[in-house]
């Protein structure tokens, strides 16, 4: 480490890194090593994965390039970073797929080795990109990955495949030199990680200080970064945390805070599963997981639960969110706690499974028969996702309604630094079940399933199994009160009413919202979901630069905040940046009448800031 | 509000030192079936077989010695479906066909209680028949009651995947084309560790059949025969009246012979065929019969494919397969990982993985 | 009939009638009947039958009550009418259900026969209502129909259940006579109708005459009503139609005009299941139907049947729309035509199921996963059924999309007199289907599924079968053009953009908007459906009063016609009254930022014209 | 636009003067195995069980004698389901679960296609199990294969309705608790008429089902032992390796004796129950052991049925039956009507009922 000071060391304000390579390359281990040793070096950071579409696409194909990008700074960071400072590319497939990621003047780490007449054939590049000028502008580094490796394995007299599976480690090696992290903890980890195989351990921290060494000898890198830490990281544990994973700690959460069973039914969907796998690792915190026959099943198991006064959790993508509406709209009429993720994904049909995307908003509220509003929110930040999950069954329980959490495939693969919550600051939740008789009939005490709660107007939770609560509920109109069923034209619009406001009274639960920037100016942005980071970036930049911008981001999509109106005074233009078509934008022209200016993207792909800013610019120049 | 404009009366007294929820006095369990009615107008059709199948389920409930406020009726969406609403029990009436999955959710959350499903030959086995056959091969332990009237009866009389071939209805002006399911087949093909069938107008063997289907520890499916006077009146009289029954229906019972004709004639098997013999003619006797084996899957599935004019109907028992229920492997798992890692506590849930401190 | 001239005859413009009775004692006859002769006599008429909910309860009771209404006029009908002149109840309970819908000073005629202490028992009538005072303010004819009957067909010696069954005779040669109806149609009518029944035929007749003689003779009723035949009627052949029936002869006019074959696949559903009825019988013009297992499975079929190169249609109702969601966002992705009837039903989940309700619309536009836009178009009256079928499938084959039609449980029962169309008025399809390759690759001709028509933007329908065709389509997003799978960003983008314009364009296809009433004015009601009588009585009466206020009524919701924006310019208010709780009112403003106001009811039941003339009232005088 | 930049060749001429859609010269029908190959990279794992139906698949299709353009390859989705992309005629892929509802729409409309139906363990029997068993009581004249990896592929890696019990999967860390179905015998209990099994790694075995298949009018299934060698590897390697091949597989052929490892042991009926016996030790010899029928549905039952450790595993086919098809009886009541009603004419069908008119 001693040499580490040898070259000139530049510092840098944030850095944006891609690791790209073939699926068997390891590039998603190596892009949370990488991560970890960010995370400890202090910076603030985002990271997103990209995924091949298919399970195993053949070995060097376009289509089985797999990536993993990290945006760290010493500021604020928002987004997995839009342009990419350095590329390491392990095969020809990698670079050609990511190199339109790379700013111009950006640099490319490449396996040398790996670009021979048969790996550029199989990436269908025709002629070789180091010879036809189509790197000019990058500065290209090439490294002789695989035989470094091999050299440094050498001793081990090891299998073909076992050294090439390990050539990554100098790839993150030579990384780490290259923005000054330090190599000890990676190698803790790695030690940690495979400490009943302690061969691989030697192997493996072997090449990966090879790769270090490398750059502190070799000609072809002149410079290395620093990126400082962060000052601006609030106190505390963190983790690095995904957004399907921190659900699974949200419900952890409720099953703990909540004093409240839960059971979590699903049925296997992109980008949704990762929830149900997590789930069903917490049998010990009393958590039951149904893996169901179908979407419809699961949702049904759900509402089974809670009837029986377990709460009832189901997660899904679009697709399946389609199929489980006729369901939802059961749990709107029998007004039982139901949790419905959607974890959205590029559509329409099987659209672009393994894509993102934010265009089920209208389909969760719409997309049922008849009038049935239903609670929606959305997570906004990968960590956010814990938040939001322990909200959603807080108010499920306490309204007796369904609520949709919608996330998507950024934040459900997506990463962030997460300052772990202390557990006694989650509120617990007040205990939903009745006990006793609520009503006097002919002098009897009886159980009215439909007497309203005055605050919330929630009906009572009676657990099957609590003597004198017997009960008949079901999907036919229900006559107020008594809960019987009714056909009643007057009981009718009365109750369709009654369930709207209820949905309504929900806003009492909303904190007020936080606007970023002034409260008053030109363009207010108005996100939701999964691109909080990329507005938050693009807003901040332009207020440094003097524009009058500011923004919110909603959580609560049904009911709106009750302070949206008088935010919205404040300013002369709206711009709604969505992952769709337009879909807020819609509901918020709707209920405002105000000129909501929709922008969109739909590529499968988070928004960078610089495309927001882009188009902050055009409003506000013009 | 309500459509009567009447309040529904209480039948029973408030829960106060109570065991039950029987309604004798003083709290003490004093079930009977009239316990189990509720304050609610029945809204069947006169004459409807619905209401036999009620009356004797109300009639052995006393008898099984669970309380009431212990028993779950749940079903989907059909005339037979409203059997909830009857039944002074904790109830849900779901949506079409997807009972099973709501039975599956609830039996899984809470075990301890005693839950019926209750579903039609449309809800069952149209559009519910996937939730169906998994319910049956994962055992949840829950019993169901297939009210089959071969019709669909709420949505006033199109043929149901259990009408005969050919049967002219509203949507079948020139005869439906469809094949029909065989239930129990299809029971048995999905693994369904209890399978029965019976018949509305047999009161005794349905209340015998409700109370062996009660009795299984899995998921027991009780076909009964329904008659759905005004969309299908009479299609299994053959079965049920006294000039045919005897003729038409064959009862089995385990380890008894199979029998009908007031036992003048039998079943026989001949290589994997069963076939009809007479006593009294062809020179056999009772001992040439098949003598009932209801934990014979192979046996069961010959059985219940006897479904043409050549054969009696069967109706009983016909197979009975000890085999864990998935709520109780549920439980068991559970506590099996408590045992093993102990209750879960958040905060090291919330800290585990790689951590880092920010001072 | 010369006695006829014996009691002084009133002329009426309009006339209201509810024949009510229990389910068995053959109301929806009688009112059909009544009809006819109504037609026959050239008066404009609306009719509505209200089912009970139930198959048939127990007799007598108030929830066993069939009744069906019919208003007509020597003027304009819309509606089956708001308040009833005469209510003919044939037992207690069919009084007390409807007594509330006959207006101050309106007359019962009820069977005296039938108020015996246990029918008022049956009924859950506490006191006799001719004795309580309940009745004042009517005028009660009260007529032993029973009595009568039995006397009539003493002579036959017949059982007392034939005998009772016949009694809604004597009702209906009553009635014919009091609004001075000929008799004759009526008879030759049943003489037609049991034609192989001779013995019916006279038993009928005979009972039927006895109550038209009753009327000459008896002193309770003093006065005859004429209503004289309307002059605005436009010539030619009519019929009466139902809304379903008139789906199924729609669906008929496009086997026979089309030159498409026809698939119907429908899972039965209220109040849907009578269009599966009908279309079943019409094998002979080469439609075939299938009956599946679900409604999963019947769209399925329908897109299935699409794919190979028939019209795959499917009607349901609303939770069977929900089911259907899914499947339709394939048809969106893979360009099919397909069909979807929603006979929109009481909502949400199991509902209502017999009654009409409005609450489908937004479900209809926004209800699947991802950017999924279809077709939605609504019928607005019962014969209107018929042309929007047609129309739905024209456009579904011309621009290979699903087409969504709403219709209603009001629309679907409801019956009017309908002009019967010149066939060959109707505009014959393109024939859809291509035969050649499209598109020339390396020197060799081949077929690429997703080029499309520069005018519709649809793409090429290639029948299986066809060689030189063969292609694969599916659910993944398409490669523009050439149609394979393509996970492409800018390809997805551009894609979702192409699929949205694509319906946009059916803008092509809309007429110019009629309006009802001035071009500008004070106030615009902007209805759509089945509400359409309603609001056009009450426009046009408030209109004769001197107000300025117009109506439209849309028949294309999405896309909406392109005209709106222009007309919208003319009034200075909106109302949009609808049978839910707001949803074209979401879509208006969220397209137009005008402050349209909704005006709902939500009680299973349709407007009547009065409550939207309060409502304009209440808007054009505050 | 397209991904991987570069457009479509075409493998074929012009569709001019031609009799089959083959790719000789001059339109005469000369078509091969690859024939049936289209342009599309294949994206299955290296080492799928997947690749092995296709080839098999397109191998056969020139036997058939079906012309490429009257022939449909459908699927719902799964890496399975990906298959009609890689077949050179008509393809749809579908929804997850559906694809026997677009087949019996596909075929009710146009029976004169010869539909093929691609589908997974999960597609087939967990969300689309009620459509495959409707498809197999109506028996649309199909083909059906079913590529059972007892595993989820596409979604990587959770248990599917065919994995055994206890199967620790990404989803189920402490194991599976369900029963999982026995395919076979689904099929049988929903009145199949064409139940076949076969494996990936048997070539030769798979063509011959695949042909059976093709020449039944009916529904056919016939399911494939297909090996995931991402998520389930070597699930089937007892069946179908040689070293255990031979002991733990049962080939079945109707008017055949049920005999394994290379003639030494065969199966006997106990009554209802198959045995194990064998020929070199027991005393038992080929005639003691079952003549296979496939037309007898009981015996299809009780073989099907072996599916423990202690028996070979039947492949084969188990069980055929004639029964008319839907989509042909749709087409003959069609014909009917149209004979007894004629041609219907939009006028008078439009002018029907009572009329009156307006002058
Ligand atoms: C999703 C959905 N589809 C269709 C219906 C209409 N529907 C209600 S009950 C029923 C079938 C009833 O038949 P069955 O289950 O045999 O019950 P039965 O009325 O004969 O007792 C149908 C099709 C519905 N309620 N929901
Ligand atoms: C409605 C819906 N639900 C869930 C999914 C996710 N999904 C895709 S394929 C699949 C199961 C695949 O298993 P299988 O059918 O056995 O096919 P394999 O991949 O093993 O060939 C699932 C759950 C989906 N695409 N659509
Ligand atoms: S329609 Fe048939 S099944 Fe339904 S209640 Fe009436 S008689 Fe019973
Ligand atoms: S995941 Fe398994 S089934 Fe899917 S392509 Fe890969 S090996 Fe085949
Ligand atoms: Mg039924
Ligand atoms: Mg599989």
């Amino acid at each position: 480490m001693e040499l580490a000071i040898q070259k000139p060391v530049t510092s840098l304000d944030e850095v944006t890194i891609l690791f790209a390579g073939d699926s068997g390359d390891g590039m998603q281990l190596t892009g949370t090593q990488f991560t970890l040793a960010t995370a400890l070096a202090l910076n603030d950071l985002a990271t997103l994965p990209d995924f091949p579409a298919e399970i195993r696409a053949p070995q060097g194909t376009t289509y089985g390039v797999s990536a993993f990008q990290i945006h760290f700074g010493s500021k604020d960071i928002h987004t997995p970073g839009d342009d990419v400072n350095l590329l390491v590319a392990m095969n020809p497939a990698a670079l050609k797929v990511n190199l339109h990621r790379v700013r111009k003047g950006g640099t490319l780490l490449v396996n040398s080795d790996a670009f021979g007449k048969r790996d550029l054939d199989l990436a269908k590049y025709t002629e070789n990109p180091f010879e036809n000028g189509s790197l000019d502008g990058f500065q290209v580094i090439k490294v002789p990955f695989t035989t470094l490796t091999y050299e440094a394995l050498k001793p081990y007299g090891l299998d073909k495949k076992t050294m090439d599976r390990t050539k990554n480690m100098f790839a993150l090696g030579l990384c780490l030199w290259m923005y000054s992290r330090p190599i000890e903890p990676i190698q803790k980890l790695i030690a940690q990680k495979f400490a009943k195989k302690p061969q691989i351990v030697e192997i493996n921290t072997t090449v990966l200080q090879k790769g270090w060494n490398y750059g502190e000898t070799t000609e072809a890198i002149a410079v290395r970064y620093l990126v400082k830490p962060s000052s601006q990281l609030p106190k505390g544990t963190y983790r690095s945390i995904h957004g399907n994973e921190a659900i699974a700690l949200g419900l952890a959460a409720v099953a703990d805070r909540g004093d409240l069973d839960v059971l979590y039914a699903s049925y296997p969907i992109t980008p949704a599963s990762d929830i149900l796998h997590q789930v069903s690792g917490l049998k010990h915190f009393g958590i039951k997981t149904v893996q169901a026959e179908d979407e419809i099943a699961a949702v049904g198991a759900a509402i089974g639960a809670s009837f029986g006064g377990v709460l009832g959790v189901t997660g899904t993508s679009g697709p399946g969110l389609a199929l489980k509406m006729e369901a939802i709209g059961l749990a709107v009429m029998t007004e039982l706690p139901l949790v419905v993720v959607d974890v959205q994904r590029g559509g329409p049909s099987t659209g672009l499974p393994t894509k993102t995307e934010q265009a089920d908003l209208l389909q969760a509220m719409y997309g049922r028969n008849g009038e049935a509003p239903v609670c929606v929110l959305a997570a906004s930040t990968p960590g956010d996702c814990f938040y939001m999950t322990y909200e959603a069954c807080r108010i499920a329980s306490k309204y007796m309604t369904p609520v949709i959490l919608l996330t998507d495939g950024y934040l459900a693969n997506g990463a962030e630094p997460w300052l772990i919550p202390d557990v006694e600051t989650l509120r617990p939740f007040a205990s939903p079940f009745v006990t006793e008789p609520n009503a006097m009939v002919n002098n009897k005490a009886t159980f009215h399933p439909y007497v309203r709660d005055s605050e919330t107007l929630a009906r009572p939770w009676a657990k099957p199994g609590t003597p004198g609560l017997e009960h008949r509920i079901g999907g036919i109109e229900k006559a107020d009160g008594v809960g019987n069923v009714s056909y009643d034209p007057d009981n009718h619009h009365f109750m369709v009413k009654r369930r709207a406001e209820k949905v309504q009274r929900i806003q009492q639960e909303i904190p007020t919202t936080d606007i970023l920037g002034d409260p008053s100016g030109e363009l207010l942005v108005v996100g939701w979901g999964g691109t909080r980071g990329a507005i938050e970036a693009a807003v901040s930049n332009l207020r440094e630069k003097g524009l009058r911008v500011s923004a919110i981001h909603l959580r609560h999509l049904n009911p709106l905040p009750p302070d949206l109106s008088d935010i919205f005074k404040g300013f002369r233009q709206y711009l709604v940046p969505e992952l769709n078509n337009g879909q807020l934008v819609r509901v918020l022209r709707d209920q405002y009448l105000l000129n909501f200016i929709p922008y969109d993207k739909i590529q499968g792909q988070p928004f960078k800031s610089s495309e927001i800013e882009g188009k902050i610019l055009e409003m506000v120049s013009s | 509000m309500q459509e009567n404009g009447k309040m529904p009366t209480l039948s029973e007294k408030p829960p106060v030192g109570r065991i039950f929820g029987g309604d004798g006095e003083n709290g003490e369990a004093k079930l009977t079936a009239s316990s189990f009615k509720t304050d609610q107008d029945i809204r069947w059709c006169p004459g409807c077989g619905d209401y036999s199948i009620l009356a004797q389920t109300q009639r052995i409930m006393p008898d099984l010695g669970i309380p009431r406020e212990k028993t779950v009726f749940l079903s989907g969406i059909g005339c037979s479906s409203r059997f909830p609403y009857y039944m002074n029990t904790y109830g849900f009436h779901s949506i079409h066909g997807r009972a099973p999955a709501f039975a599956t959710g609830l039996k899984t959350a809470r075990p301890e209680l005693d839950v019926w499903l209750i579903t039609g030959d449309g809800d069952a086995l149209s559009i519910g028949g996937n939730h169906l056959i998994h319910l049956l091969r994962r055992n949840l332990n829950i019993q169901v009651l297939l009210f089959n009237n071969q019709i669909y009866g709420l949505t006033k009389g199109q043929y149901s995947p259990t009408s005969e071939q050919g049967k002219v209805t509203k949507s079948t002006p020139y005869g439906s084309l469809d094949h029909p399911f065989n239930p129990s087949a299809v029971a048995l093909g999905a693994d369904g560790t209890f399978v029965a069938r019976s018949l509305d107008r047999d009161p005794k063997h349905m209340q015998a059949m409700l109370k062996r289907a009660h009795a299984h520890a899995g998921t027991s499916l009780v076909e009964v025969y329904q008659n759905c006077n005004i969309f299908n009146d009479g299609a299994f009289f053959e079965f049920t009246e006294s000039a045919s029954k005897p003729f038409r229906s064959l009862f089995v019972e385990h380890g008894k012979p199979l029998l009908f004709e007031n036992g003048k004639k039998g079943i026989r098997l001949e290589g994997l065929k069963p076939v009809v013999v007479s006593l009294e003619e062809d020179g056999f006797s009772v001992d040439d019969c098949i003598v009932y084996d209801e934990t014979s899957r192979e046996l069961a599935t010959i059985i219940t494919r006897m479904f043409d004019a050549t054969m009696p109907r069967p109706f009983g028992v016909f197979y009975v397969e000890n085999r864990p229920t998935y709520d109780q492997q549920v439980a068991e798992q559970m506590e099996e990982v408590l045992q093993k890692r102990g209750k879960g506590s958040l905060a090291s849930l919330l800290n585990s993985g790689d951590t880092w401190e920010v001072q």
